[in-house]
């Protein structure tokens, strides 16, 4: 497998899935990192490749969907079969896998537009109005960019809901936080309302911006998780569940849309074993669930996993989910 | 051939580099079976024809006293503008433009710094930002990529078992540098500005001409070294390759070029980037995560520093014995007339 | 022969600028400002507004609180400290493991003090050591460029190269996202910081050696100030400086990861070329013995208020960073072209 | 001279700042003469050749070649019409070749060539200036100085100009060199070249000049025929005064108690161990050319320099300095030669640097406000008559004396015991110079022990009270006061031992 470096939390976890299913099924793997940085994957494959030793299966994760091109040539041209993940195929990559498996992002970020939509509906019953959103980013030039801004506002088009301000800094926490302070400076009077991060690393540093710009994030009203929400917080969302969950506890998150790295290694040998077995695969593209989450059902929230095993949402979450 | 072990084992750094090398090289041959196969090195050359271009870049700055910090945003904007040129223009006149921006630009930092008289680090900080942003807004932000890949399999096919297009192009580059810099008078006045520059301008050298030339030729291999990492995978991206620069400088000090400047060479630049280059694919076989490849890479670094910190402790020690052994050779015959003359 | 006269009573005005010899240099600075914010007032709507100028404020302040320790080591002579992003890192990674988890000890777990005192010794350590190398007649950009590598490296390989996270409630959070008299913790820290450098340089035996230190490496042997213990002191303070950022970062994070201050993918580009940006901005020059911190405090003003104000102007990245980048260009090549005339750098 | 010259200089103005290096100067040279340029330190003679050889073009005035007005920009443009130059101050890269050196830039120089043709181009001119046994692929930095200051003039040649400058390249050379030096200059004078000859020993300037020009403060002094003019005449014009007259008059004895004594000292580059002791207010001078071992005595009382062994006794303490800063804590102070080197903080005000070697005493537990540093800057500035007005200048913007006299001044700082002075009047103008001598003079009488080294032979005759000679490394002789002479000196510092007879 070539994938991006494990010290992004969501990758890590992603590793450690996929290292404990191959070994379950007999399979031995070797992972290959990089800092995020295609040109070095780039040479990682012109270096793997070059040591003669060829493996039954490529699972490949590009640091960047679009510019991976070159490495998916180089791998697919030794007639290995390649198994795309993570960054949805793109017309060029269809001639070269033999199947996706990971995230939809579209579906992820439109899951997360309705859910703030539900919000923004809880929110009126309990008298608040404003509907001016914000959106924190991937950087605009990252492949995922596109699907997920696109999604989202379709979700949330014909409601009240209008996006008046986007921006993309960067990946985690850090960035995530400088975007929204300067976002912030940019649209402070004309009022925000509700925020989407577009996962939730990034969002988790931007509510830390939100707080410290005087904003009143928590959603709960005095009740506690009785599903009301208090008329006068700024609504997130999230998604991924790659932040710290903290914030979906302490009622800072209203909600996010779970995708596991658990489930995305699973899968990945699943679909390797079935390709294996009879030679293709059931069907080209396979999502992992993006189920929502919000902190009411956080707790009583388990899937199955493609080892057929139940999981529980801390096992299944990347990031501050102990 | 003689003369030029001879030449060699004068130069200290170079032959310590020299040394450096061949021990990765071994170790790795010994511990991967696969190593010492021409698979690899085919491999080894390929990554050789990116980071020995910017080995080289930075090595001809260093040679003229001054350091470019801005050659990753050079190479990456260079990168852009041949990949996005390419499918309209077709690669050789995309790689024309790409590679005249670089050296213009490479130019233009030469002669501001030999205009102001400041450092060129304190410039390149700056046009390191800039240039980067100027790439990402050339390429609007995304990742610009060809609809057309006979190119990028063109330039990475095999010749002559070891060699593809890129890597033979790279080498020629490296054998002309090597030439212009040894052999000619322009060569030579960038190694007089580096090495001694009070001394050079009261020999009457003109401090643009070598200034604006070295900055040209570093940005130009630059450029190149972004032309060979876009052609190649057929993408660019605005915000890449600026991890050029670290390893770039790893090569070249490396290779045992002299930070003072004045010393060092295109021989010293090519061994540097493949020593790193041994060391990195070699650590490919190991499925390190990436912070261990860096901090090896740099344990290279420091083994570098610590032995040129070491060597030149020794030479001051050396300069002063043969200087007292010369007072002591003058000696004996200078105090005899003494003696006889003034009776004491 | 010119008399010698008293300069009795000169009006306060020379004083201040004689106080600032460097007045050109300032004033073009000061002047920059100007255009700034002229600029910002006609063109871009809610600049003019207190919350904005806390913003920028705030952003100057990580940046600018390392600048302030590099300053030291650019004045003294002795360059740059490459490797200042890296050593953050590591400083920021032993924060969090001693808020996390006491560093194995539960009951020292989310320790404040203790996990302070461990960062900045970190921060000490790197620094004394890498300062050694330089005073040893090491090159500083090699030898801190080798530093970097592997302050990186030993950061990541400890944490595993993985997020630490910390939860909230903890003791560090008056520093992280507290804030006092409406002002964040991290603004106050820079102000102090910036005054006390100021303090230190102007009126004290250490600021002065460092100058002269800074001016000529051999007059200053000849005097009897050694560049050996100065590397070691200037390298020091910057490595504390950067310590000191990062704990303040971490705990506004509740976490720390090794890769928190290299924005490989942040538009905002790389910690380290930033802040060495912000001195040059400053003014400060290369060459050592001339500058200040001031300048430097400025400088990171200077490029948060551009960078503020593109985004105002709801620029992406790409046109941010272009024009980020001309700024400093030009403010270095204006002081180039201007030191010329006073005092050249050669 | 009827034969109208090949190059004229008329009305020529050059000014740095302040100090104008040249006033209305004028200077001629003709076909295949010999044209000597004289002027003490600071005359104004490196400027001159300067601007003759297009180093300089910030100048005021004519300058015609072959009657024709010329403006030279770059050194390139001058060498085009047949000028070269070979400058006072050494133009060799270190770890470069001796060929590579001798055609390292210029109009003629191949723009191709391996180090191999470089060194056979370079053998004939190495040849001609005595560097027979130099191979021309050696790096310079292992040629010793003498033989560098060849292979400038070796580059020189190599030029093939038409009128040759040599500024002072004997200066560094031993009297076998400058000999070789001196016959082949009058070669190529003979083969119809023009050569002008910048020098301060005047036994040379007679020796093989045609004409002399004389520079005194930027102005010339007209030009004299060698033949019907001598030594006291030419030393009359350049100095335009009586000799003794700037220099304040002797100590009537010398004290006997010694103050610091030296023993058994051997630095690096003297020859065998040196021991001699200074007074207490007594000003002693070490007499030596450059590398007769003077100057390096000095440096290494100071700890500026290693010696094998030695040591030093003062105020009862016996001890060896390792470091400058060693010596400064036992109140010795060294004034350096280069002040532009290690003796100022040009980039610094002047206050700075006079209190940069006891910043201690300008400060309470490390902290310096208010205005004691004020106040103890001014003092140390009036001592020395340095205009207070430019306390906050930096030192670099002063004329050369003035930063003499900050290099110098700042040392009373320490309150020193000893105080050494290398070269203590180097680039100095002459008002400068005679007030630095009265300062030195105080300073003795308030009991400090003064010990300076000088090249400069009116300084040590003039100044001092006792004088040691040098000579290639070994102590010669020592003089006190009335019985200390020029003539005397001159012959124990030129050839103690009779072997030249020039
Ligand atoms: N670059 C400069 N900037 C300012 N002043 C200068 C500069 N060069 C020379 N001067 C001044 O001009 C005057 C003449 O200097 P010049 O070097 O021509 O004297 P000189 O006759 O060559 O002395 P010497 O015999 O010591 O070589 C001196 O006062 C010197 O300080
Ligand atoms: N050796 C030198 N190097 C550099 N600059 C010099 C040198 N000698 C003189 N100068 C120039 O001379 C100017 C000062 O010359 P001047 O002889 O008038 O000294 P001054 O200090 O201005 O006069 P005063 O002695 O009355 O104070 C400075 O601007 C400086 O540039
Ligand atoms: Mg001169
Ligand atoms: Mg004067």
């Amino acid at each position: 497998s070539f994938n991006a470096a494990s010290s992004e939390a969501y990758v890590g976890a992603f590793v450690k899935g996929i290292k404990a299913t191959a070994e379950q099924y007999g399979y031995d793997i070797t992972v290959f990192e990089n800092n995020y940085n295609q040109a070095e994957q780039n040479q990682q494959v012109e270096q793997y490749l070059s040591s003669g030793a060829l493996p039954d299966v490529f699972i490949w994760w590009p640091p960047d969907a679009v510019a991976g091109l070159g490495s998916l040539r180089k791998l697919a041209k030794t007639g290995v079969p390649v198994l795309k993940i993570n960054q949805l195929p793109n017309e060029q990559d269809k001639a070269f896998i033999f199947g996706y498996a990971g995230p939809d992002d579209s579906l992820r970020a439109y899951n997360a537009g309705e859910m703030m939509v539900k919000a923004m509906k809880m929110k009126q019953a309990a008298g608040g109005d404003g509907y001016n959103v914000i959106a924190l980013s991937y950087p605009h030039s990252y492949g995922g960019y596109g699907l997920s801004i696109n999604a989202f506002k379709q979700a949330i088009a014909g409601t009240d809901l209008n996006l008046i301000g986007d921006i993309g800094e960067g990946f985690g926490q850090a960035n995530g936080y400088k975007g929204a302070a300067k976002l912030i400076a940019k649209v402070k009077d004309q009022g925000i309302h509700f925020v989407y991060g577009m996962d939730d690393a990034i969002l988790t540093g931007g509510i830390k911006a939100l707080e410290e710009a005087g904003y009143n994030v928590d959603w709960y009203a005095g009740t506690g998780k009785s599903g009301s929400v208090d008329s006068d917080a700024v609504i997130t969302v999230g998604t991924v569940c790659n932040g710290d969950k903290q914030m979906i506890t302490d009622g800072k998150q209203f909600g996010t849309t779970l995708q596991s790295p658990l489930h995305e290694g699973q899968l990945a040998i699943a679909l390797v074993k079935e390709y294996m077995e009879n030679g293709k695969l059931a069907n080209y593209i396979n999502f992992t669930p993006n189920p929502s989450v919000t902190g009411a059902t956080m707790d009583f929230t388990a899937l199955r996993g493609f080892d057929g095993k139940l999981y529980g949402i801390n096992e299944l979450c990347s990031g501050a989910w102990d | 051939m003689e003369n030029f072990l001879k030449k060699i084992t004068k130069d200290v750094d170079l032959s310590f580099a020299i040394l450096l090398s061949f021990c990765v090289y071994v170790f790795f041959a010994i511990n991967i079976e696969v190593f010492f196969s021409h698979n690899i090195s085919f491999a080894i050359l390929e990554r050789f024809a990116v980071l020995g271009l910017v080995g080289l870049a930075l090595t001809i700055c260093i040679i003229a006293g001054e350091i470019d910090l801005s050659i990753g945003s050079n190479a990456a904007l260079c990168a852009v503008i041949v990949v996005k040129l390419t499918d309209p223009l077709g690669a050789p006149l995309a790689m024309i433009i790409g590679l005249s921006v670089s050296t213009l630009i490479g130019a233009t930092q030469g002669f501001v710094i030999a205009f102001i008289r400041i450092r060129a680090i304190v410039i390149t900080v700056g046009t390191l930002m800039l240039l980067r942003g100027v790439a990402l807004l050339i390429a609007e932000e995304k990742t610009v990529m060809l609809t057309d890949f006979r190119v990028p399999d063109f330039i990475t096919t095999k010749v002559l078992m070891y060699f593809s297009p890129a890597s033979l192009t790279v080498i020629f580059i490296f054998i002309c540098v090597g030439i212009f810099m040894r052999y000619t008078k322009y060569g030579r006045e960038i190694y007089a500005i580096g090495g001694a520059r009070k001394e050079a301008l009261t020999a009457g050298i003109p401090l643009r001409r070598p200034m604006i030339i070295a900055f040209a030729l570093s940005g130009f291999c630059a450029g190149f070294a972004g032309t060979v990492i876009g052609l190649k995978s057929g993408t660019a991206q605005g915000l890449g390759l600026q991890y050029l620069l670290l390893a770039g400088t790893v090569a070249a000090f490396v290779g045992g070029v002299s930070i003072l400047g004045g010393k060092g060479g295109v021989l010293g630049a090519a061994i540097g980037a493949l020593t790193v280059n041994f060391l990195n694919t070699g650590l490919v076989f190991y499925a390190l995560q990436v912070h261990f490849v860096q901090l090896f890479t740099s344990v290279l670094l420091v083994i570098v520093i610590v032995f040129q910190t070491m060597s030149r402790v020794f030479d001051s020690r050396q300069a002063r014995k043969s200087l007292l052994a010369t007072i002591d050779e003058r000696k004996t015959s200078l105090l005899e007339k003494k003696r006889s003359a003034l009776g004491r | 022969m010119s008399a010698i006269i008293e300069n009795n009573q000169l009006p306060f005005s020379t004083k201040f600028l004689q106080f600032y010899k460097d007045r050109t240099l300032l004033a073009i600075l000061l002047s920059l400002f100007a255009v700034m914010f002229i600029y910002g007032i006609f063109f871009t709507e809610n600049y003019l507004t207190i919350t904005n100028f806390k913003a920028i404020i705030r952003d100057a302040a990580l940046y600018g609180i390392m600048a302030i320790g590099l300053t030291f080591v650019t004045l003294s002579g002795n360059f740059f400290l490459l490797s200042l992003k890296e050593t953050a890192s590591i400083c920021g990674v032993t924060f969090a493991m001693g808020m996390a988890t006491g560093f194995g000890s539960p009951d020292l777990a989310g320790n404040f003090l203790v996990s302070l005192l461990a960062a900045l010794a970190v921060g000490v350590v790197s620094g004394v050591i890498q300062g050694y190398f330089v005073g040893m007649g090491g090159n500083p950009i090699v030898v801190t460029l080798g530093g970097a590598g592997i302050l990186y490296g030993i950061g990541a390989w400890w944490s595993d190269n993985l997020v630490i996270n910390f939860t909230r409630p903890h003791d560090a959070e008056w520093l992280g996202t507290g804030s006092f008299l409406g002002l964040p913790s991290i603004t106050w820290s820079f102000i102090l910081i910036a005054i006390a450098a100021e303090i230190v340089l102007r009126h004290t035996n250490f600021g002065r050696k460092v100058y002269l230190v800074g001016a000529n490496k051999a007059a200053g042997k000849a005097t009897g100030h050694e560049n050996f213990s100065m590397a070691i002191i200037v390298f020091t303070i910057c490595s504390v400086c950067c310590a000191f950022v990062a704990v303040a970062f971490v705990a506004q994070m509740d976490s720390a990861q090794s890769n928190y201050f290299s924005a490989e993918f942040g538009s905002s580009g790389d910690m380290t070329i930033l802040v060495i940006a912000t001195v040059m901005v400053g003014g400060n020059s290369i060459m050592g013995g001339y500058g200040s911190t001031l300048r430097t405090s400025l400088g990171a003003i200077f490029i948060a208020m551009v960078d503020n104000m593109m985004v105002l102007q709801g620029f992406n990245s790409g046109p941010r960073i272009v024009g980020v980048g001309l700024m400093i260009v030009f403010s270095i090549i204006v002081f180039g072209l201007f030191a010329k005339g006073s005092r050249a750098q050669e | 001279m009827s034969t109208n010259p090949i190059l004229k200089i008329s009305k020529v103005s050059r000014t740095f700042g302040a100090i104008q290096a040249l006033k209305e100067a004028n200077f001629e040279i003709n076909e295949g003469e010999i044209m000597g340029l004289v002027g003490e330190n600071g005359a104004g003679k490196s400027t001159l050749v300067k601007i003759i050889s297009g180093f300089d073009p910030g100048f005021k005035g004519s300058y015609q070649i072959n009657g024709k007005e010329v403006k030279f920009e770059t050194p390139s443009q001058a060498e085009e019409s047949g000028i070269a130059i070979a400058q006072q101050e050494l133009s060799l890269i270190p770890n470069m070749s001796v060929a590579e050196n001798i055609f390292l830039t210029g109009a003629k120089v191949k723009k191709f060539a391996t180090l191999n043709t470089l060194a056979k181009m370079a053998r004939p001119y190495l040849d001609e200036v005595g560097l027979t046994e130099v191979d021309p692929t050696t790096r310079i930095n292992l040629l010793s100085v003498g033989e560098q200051h060849l292979v400038e003039v070796a580059r020189l040649i190599s030029r093939e100009a038409k009128i040759l400058i040599l500024d002072e390249p004997t200066a560094a050379l031993g009297e076998a060199e400058s000999r070789r030096i001196l016959e082949m200059v009058e070669r190529l004078a003979a083969n119809g070249k023009s050569i002008i000859y910048v020098s301060h020993r005047l036994d040379e300037i007679f020796k093989i000049t045609k004409r002399i020009t004389i520079l005194r403060d930027g102005v010339s002094q007209g030009i004299q025929e060698t033949k019907d003019i001598d030594v006291n005449k030419l030393v009359e014009i350049m100095l335009g005064r009586e000799l003794a007259n700037m220099f304040p008059s002797k100590a009537d004895h010398i004290s006997d108690d010694p103050k610091l004594e030296v023993k058994e000292l051997w630095p690096d580059g003297v020859l065998e161990p040196v021991s001699f002791s200074a007074f207490k207010g007594e000003i002693l001078g070490l007499s030596g050319q450059l590398g007769s071992g003077a100057g390096e005595v000095l440096a290494s009382i100071a700890g500026a320099l290693q010696s094998r062994s030695g040591s030093l006794t003062l105020n009862g303490e016996t001890f060896l300095p390792k470091s400058p800063s060693h010596a400064i804590k036992k109140k010795i102070a060294y004034c350096s030669s280069d002040r532009k080197k290690d003796g100022l903080f040009l980039g610094r005000p002047i206050f700075e640097n006079l209190t940069s070697p006891a910043l201690g005493a300008i400060s309470k537990y490390g902290f310096n406000f208010g205005s004691s540093e004020d106040n103890y800057s001014k003092n140390l500035a009036k001592e020395f008559l340095i205009d207070v007005k430019r306390m906050h200048d930096e030192s670099g913007l002063l004329s050369g004396g003035n930063q003499q006299k900050v290099a110098l001044g700042k040392w009373l700082s320490i309150k020193p015991d000893v105080l050494l002075v290398n070269e203590p009047t180097r680039g100095v103008d002459v008002g400068a110079k005679s007030e630095i001598y009265q300062r030195m003079r105080e300073l003795a009488a308030r009991g400090i022990t003064i010990i300076f080294a000088s090249t400069d032979i009116q300084e040590i005759t003039y100044l001092p009270d006792r004088v040691i000679t040098f000579y290639r490394g070994m102590m010669i002789d020592e003089h006190r006061l009335e019985k200390i002479k020029t003539p005397l000196i001159l012959k124990e510092i030129t050839d103690p031992f009779n072997e030249t007879n020039l």
